[in-house]
């Protein structure tokens, strides 16, 4: 067989981690290849060794043969390794152009910036993404979805042999899906070789030849896709089956009828008109494609964002929420879509960051906080969801994305608060905790507590949702009974059909 | 493994910015003994405590405002300023001096709070405010004294500046030593502590938390005023007099203790403790070169390559 | 302490527009300068001329920059005190060339200058060592406790070396620097106490840094003296109580500016001859004769 | 649609910080036109400009430095060191004024290295490496001259700091002007000025570019340091001597330049002109004061106040 890259015997560890366990494996020119794991399996630091980004502990890769070691990025990018990192790598402040270009600016014959060639090749690079947006605009005003695109745009804008994508899909719904798709078969026509890391075992099945499975550092096996189920494929990850991730829905609901929450005409820049109820022990599943504001209504909801016009009942009662602080009083927290800006101070330890939103609840009379009845509570979290690191004293900045994830989750349910709005809950997580999280979150309705999931994984939103609301454009586009939602129904919602 | 586990900790320990700042005032200490015979005799120890004082008051507000993430240039102002209405509290108001060190330091507490106000609440960079603030309360305290230093303050005031506790520890140090005590249980046993160490690391993640930012990032820059309020009594008190120009340059000073003493500049990571270091560090700098009879601008170029050297040394030892 | 109020018959100048008098300062943070600011506005008003002064804070460019300024606001008369003799040519020649008259007060400018009304700086070291010597009664360790190196503390310090050479007794043990400035001379002074237990005396360049090493003199109960020149009010009090304030040479401030503008406005009303350099007296002040002394 | 848009960004031009500098600029610029009679002179003007040089040359090199995320605090000091170098090689060494420039901006450019090295390559804080270096060229100033000024320099050599070209433009401002506009260059035509933007708006996915970050880092540094040696030479010449002391507090200045300017002090974001109109802002506000009358103390708090309310109203005005 003609494998572009060996690796042998790769090994790398952190202080106190070692993420990579002599790994050796090989893959095949032209191939789409996946990498599946548990979260904290070692996949992205193996991708950052193979792109140059670390240099690994002990152990070694040959590249078409030859044996090879990069010092940085750039060398690897040289040979002809790029990667589109799971952790976007891009400047907020400067333009896609910019961003495309970055490092690899094209010069007039003065020296000086060629700048409208650089616009044009971008433009044609975009192109070929289907991808349409404004390339003037700073970055940072982009949504995730176009940023995502910027980060493959500036990958294959340069002549690569390999190309890594990390979990390219965890910020993409639908259409753009499909569009990343049919690039794969296009870039896998003209003879690239891709490594394809993803939690999504479907999209895997669809489009790679085959897969490599790594836990806890070390290199499982190898197989090829069209001969193994997905059971099969979850069996290797996880060591243990998962038959259904979905916890079954109660027959009948205990809460059926108390209403818990109203909202009223939420208006602002990026929503308009947005009413709803939610009832008590309820998952309220929200759909829509990336853009349609489902981030934007529920910030509005708990006052992270201003909105013109809101009304808020809680049971029955008129609420004002004016900021978070506002929203939690009330009962309601926002778990945030992104970790690592908006959900987690990296620099702290795990510990201090579950306790944060209760630590006045942990406090003495003398606002002294309390550390025997913190630790009790942080150690029970981390044991209930099965959260993966050496001690609470880790700093969250040293966790897989995954582990993460479910520290965000555990800050926030602490706060026993009867509203809880889930946005992009499981958004790279390993099946089996995502296996946890919903049995976690059905627990919780089950209690009594109204959850609002936002997912842009439909089949998550149908498999968990009492109720669908489907949004399209910053309005509420339909809102379906969970038993009654599809596939199709939701999408024909989301992307603007009228009733049927 | 625990055992591991432990003596990694504590080799780790080694490599905290705040512990090699303690390594680096050990090993000054020991040099300037050896060179010099008076130095660590009771009256200098007594005396470099006593000249920290200020400098270490200033940087305890100074650290709670590096730690969210801020700066606070106005410190050295505010100082003079609340200093000077302090004595003229007591010299033209008649003022006995507990009331007039009161109002100084309520005074410092409005003018931080202010800073904070737009830093907070109108998200002008504290850079800044401070900045501006640092002009205005300087004009403030020479308009107020009309340039003159403000004399002839009751004897009893001297006790701040220049008394002994049980006869021997200075007072500005027992001072000094009371606000890093309350500044620690502030830090390290308070939810308060928590909010501004979270802000200095994400801000956003911290509001979202329910945490009422703004008012937080307010309030160091208050706790840094008040700060700068009790610094401007024992400085008053010490010169018996209210000085306009006192505390120029003093804002770099304190900022240098506080990142010194191991405290990230970018905010989110830091020790009171290690800003007492610090404070110490360069006290014990400016005292040994003086006891050594150092040329004054040999000084200057000795205590820059002595911080930078410091710094570097402990980079170097906390890559390994 | 602006624009001051020009009387309706007050002077007018050529083409009949009120005489505007510009000083411009080295610094307005001490008694010293506020009592020549006094002076400077008492005088102008007397021959109701329009005042405009400026405070350098030490910075010779924003003293030039300050000076532009009053060039443009149409000056005819500069009084300058300048923050570095060497630096303010620059302002100096910019005056002279608008038609400006140029006096300096309290410090010499290099440049075009009409004339120059300072202190006899050297004196006053010289008078403030001799007080010393005769007070130590020949005998003993002293200490310098300099300042910014511009031409008057240097010749002050001069002066001081001087006197103490004339008594082979006295030895210098320490000079350190206290930037003129009351907190950091005071810190500075600890450490010279500690440095030299057996110090005698201190001599600073100015009473602003005095005051400084007063205050830890005090706070270490030796017995160490001090002398200085200025003649700053703290100063003349300390003397007087008895403490280990013992002389101070005074300057006379207000004099010099009544001078320095007196010889500018002869020299605006025609005079062909001024003199270059009008040196004014200074006077050393200790127990017997402080009382009652006012700059 | 593109009409649309057109009209958006057009608007919202007028939100940008840069825009409310300049309106800001001509608010004060038109109040004092009106209330002095003198301020719009030719003469006036030109003074203005010239007095403005120093410091938007220093804050050229403080923008560079600010958009990658740092600060330079050694730019007034340096300044005076390379301004001191440059008249020691004129007098004492025999240099021609041409050659001893040279040799004093080669200084500055080797010291902004030096911060750039410790700041880029040992990664301490460029708050505290430009802090150390402050003290350390102000003692080598110091100890170069003794603490005197310098003076006796040729007569020529005051052509830079005093003189005209074509009779009526101030040299300081047309140095500045070039400055500026090789600035202007670097930063928004060559790779190195996208490198220093990007730098400060992710320096982790800079790397991962595979540009050599430290590199670009250090030489911000490298340029901040020449520019104050272009600014030292103006300043000797416009004082006919070297000054020792010249400077102090000039960093402070740059930074209000800069930031009110419109450069956010995290970095990443600014642009140069807006440094220009910054510094233009200061020089008229200090001037139109003295124009004024405005008593010294006076001035310093509507300074303050001033910047405070300008860079204010900016903000209210970008959140609508
Ligand atoms: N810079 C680092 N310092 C310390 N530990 C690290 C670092 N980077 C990764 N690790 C640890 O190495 C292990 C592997 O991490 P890696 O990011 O490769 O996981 P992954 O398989 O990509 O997981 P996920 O699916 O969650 O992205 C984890 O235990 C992680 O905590
Ligand atoms: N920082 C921003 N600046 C300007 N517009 C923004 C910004 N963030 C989002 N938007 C706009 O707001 C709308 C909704 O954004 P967003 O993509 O977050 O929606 P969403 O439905 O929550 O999607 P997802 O959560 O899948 O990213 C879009 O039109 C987007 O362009
Ligand atoms: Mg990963
Ligand atoms: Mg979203």
């Amino acid at each position: 067989m003609d494998n572009i890259l060996v690796m042998k015997n790769i090994t790398k560890s952190f202080p106190g981690v070692t993420a990579l366990k002599g790994v050796s494996f090989n893959i095949r020119r032209g191939e789409v290849h996946a990498i599946v794991g548990e979260n904290g399996a070692g996949k992205s630091t193996l991708m950052k060794i193979l792109s140059g980004v670390y240099q690994p502990t002990s152990g070694e890769f040959f590249l078409d043969g030859r044996k090879v070691s990069f010092k940085d990025p750039k060398e690897a990018q040289l040979s002809g390794i790029s990667i589109i990192h799971q952790e976007f790598s891009l400047i907020p402040y400067l333009n896609s152009v910019e961003n495309i270009y970055l490092g690899r600016e094209i010069r007039k014959a003065n020296g000086l910036l060629d700048k409208k060639k650089m616009r044009e090749k971008a433009e044609e690079t975009l192109k070929r993404l289907n991808a349409d947006f404004d390339l003037n605009k700073p970055i940072a005003h982009l949504s995730v979805a176009n940023q995502q695109f910027i980060e493959i745009a500036k990958a294959i804008s340069i002549d690569t042999k390999v190309l890594i994508f990390d979990e390219p899909t965890a910020s993409l719904t639908g259409n753009e899906i499909n569009n990343l798709f049919k690039l794969i078969e296009t870039l896998k026509a003209d003879g690239v070789t891709i490594i394809y890391i993803s939690h999504h075992l479907d999209e895997i099945i669809h489009i790679c030849d085959r897969l490599t499975v790594l836990r806890d550092g070390e290199y499982v096996d190898t197989k090829d896709v069209a001969k193994c189920t997905k059971q099969e494929i979850v069996k290797m990850m996880v060591g243990r089956e998962i038959i259904n991730v979905f916890p079954e829905r109660p027959s009948h609901h205990q809460f059926r009828n108390e209403i818990r929450l109203q909202v009223k005409k939420i208006t602002n820049s990026n929503v308009s008109d947005i009413s709803f109820d939610l009832k008590k022990g309820e998952i309220l599943g929200v759909a829509g494609l990336v853009g349609s504001g489902r981030t934007e209504m529920v910030r509005a909801l708990v006052g992270a964002d201003p909105a013109e016009e809101k009304e808020v009942y809680i049971n029955g009662e008129k609420a004002t929420i004016k900021n978070p602080t506002d929203a939690l009083s009330h009962g309601i927290c926002l778990i945030p879509e992104s970790r690592k800006t908006q959900g987690l101070i990296l620099d702290m330890s795990i510990k201090k960051n579950i306790s944060l939103p209760i630590l006045n609840e942990l406090s003495n009379r003398l606002k002294i906080i309390n550390r025997k009845r913190e630790n009790n509570i942080v150690n029970k979290s981390i044991k209930d969801l099965l959260i993966k690191t050496p001690s609470s004293m880790q700093k969250a900045k040293n966790l897989s994305g995954g582990n993460q994830q479910k520290v965000v989750l555990a800050k926030w349910i602490n706060t026993d608060s009867n509203i809880l709005i889930f946005d992009e809950p499981t958004r790279g997580i390993d099946i089996g905790a995502k296996e946890e999280i919903y049995r976690l979150m059905r627990d919780l309705a089950d209690d009594g507590i109204s959850i609002i999931m936002i997912s842009s994984e439909l089949p998550e939103v149908l498999g968990m949702s009492d109720r669908v609301l489907v949004m399209y454009k910053g309005r509420v586009q339909a809102m379906l009974d969970g038993k009654e939602a599809t596939q199709e129904k939701v999408m024909h919602y989301a992307t603007g059909g009228v009733n049927q | 493994m625990n055992g591991l586990t432990m003596k990694r900790n504590y080799k780790e320990m080694f490599k905290t910015p705040e512990m090699l700042t303690l390594i680096g005032f050990f090993v000054l200490c020991i040099i300037f003994s050896v060179v010099s015979e008076e130095f660590l005799s009771l009256t200098n120890v007594s005396n470099i405590i006593r000249q920290v004082s200020i400098n270490g008051i200033l940087a305890v507000g100074m650290t709670f405002v590096i730690l969210t993430g801020g700066i606070d240039l106005s410190v050295g102002s505010v100082m003079a300023l609340t200093g000077t209405i302090m004595a003229g509290m007591m010299i033209n108001v008649g003022l006995p001096p507990f009331a007039a060190v009161l109002v100084g330091i309520i005074l410092g507490a409005v003018i931080g709070y202010i800073n904070g106000a737009f830093t907070a609440y109108a998200r002008i960079p504290a850079i800044i405010v401070t900045l501006a603030m640092m002009e205005i309360a300087r004009g403030a305290a020479l308009l107020y004294t009309g340039g003159y230093p403000l004399s002839g303050l009751p004897a009893s005031y001297s006790f701040i500046g220049q008394g002994y506790l049980f006869g021997v520890i200075p007072m500005p140090a027992v001072i000094m030593i009371i606000v890093f005590v309350v500044a620690y249980i502030i830090l390290n046993h308070l939810p308060l502590g928590r909010y501004i160490y979270a802000i200095g690391g994400n801000e956003e993640a911290v509001r979202l938390s329910g945490i009422k930012v703004k008012r937080i990032k307010a309030s160091v820059y208050l706790i840094s005023g008040i700060t700068a309020g009790i610094a401007g009594a024992i400085m008053s008190s010490r010169l018996s007099s209210g000085q306009p120009m006192a505390g120029e340059g003093y804002e770099l000073d304190a900022i240098a203790a506080v990142v010194l003493g191991g405290t990230s500049i970018a905010g989110g990571r830091g020790h009171i403790f290690g800003t007492l270091l610090g404070a110490l560090l360069l006290g014990v700098l400016s005292n040994g070169l003086n006891l050594l009879g150092v040329s004054p601008y040999v000084q200057r170029v000795l205590k820059g390559a002595i911080i930078i050297g410091a710094i570097y040394y402990s980079s170097i030892r906390q890559k390994d | 302490s602006n624009n001051g109020e020009g009387s309706e018959d007050g002077e007018t100048n050529a083409s009949g527009k009120q005489l505007k008098i510009g000083m411009s300062f080295q610094e307005m943070n001490n008694p010293y300068f506020i009592s020549m600011n006094e002076a400077f506005q008492e005088a102008a008003k007397s021959v109701g001329a329009e005042t405009i002064i400026a405070d350098a804070q030490h910075d010779v460019t924003k003293q030039i920059n300050d000076i532009d300024d009053m060039i443009q606001q149409g000056i005819d008369i500069l009084i300058i005190n300048p923050a570095d003799s060497e630096g303010a040519q620059a302002a100096v020649q910019a005056a002279h060339d608008a038609g400006v008259i140029v006096v300096a007060v309290d410090a010499q400018a290099e440049g075009p200058l009409d004339s120059f009304v300072g202190s006899k700086n050297y004196d006053a070291g010289y008078l403030a060592g001799q007080q010393m010597a005769e007070d130590l009664g020949g005998e003993g360790k002293v200490a310098i406790l300099d300042g910014i190196p511009v031409v008057p503390i240097l010749e002050r310090v001069e002066g001081f070396k001087d006197a103490i050479s004339e008594h082979p007794g006295i030895e210098i043990v320490d000079i350190q620097n206290g930037r003129q400035d009351r907190a950091e001379a005071m810190s500075v002074t600890e450490n010279m106490l500690q440095a030299n237990s057996d110090l005698d005396a201190i001599f600073s360049v100015n009473d602003e840094g005095a005051l400084g090493s007063l205050g830890a003199v005090e706070a270490s109960g030796k017995d160490v003296w001090i002398y200085s020149v200025d003649g700053h009010p703290e100063a003349v009090e300390a003397i007087l109580s008895d403490g280990p304030f013992k002389a101070t040479t005074a300057q006379f401030p207000r004099d010099q500016v009544r001078v320095g503008l007196g010889i500018a406005l002869a020299k605006y009303w025609g005079a062909e001859i001024v003199p270059d350099e009008i040196p004014i007296d200074v006077k050393l002040l200790n127990k017997e004769n402080a009382e009652g002394f006012t700059w």
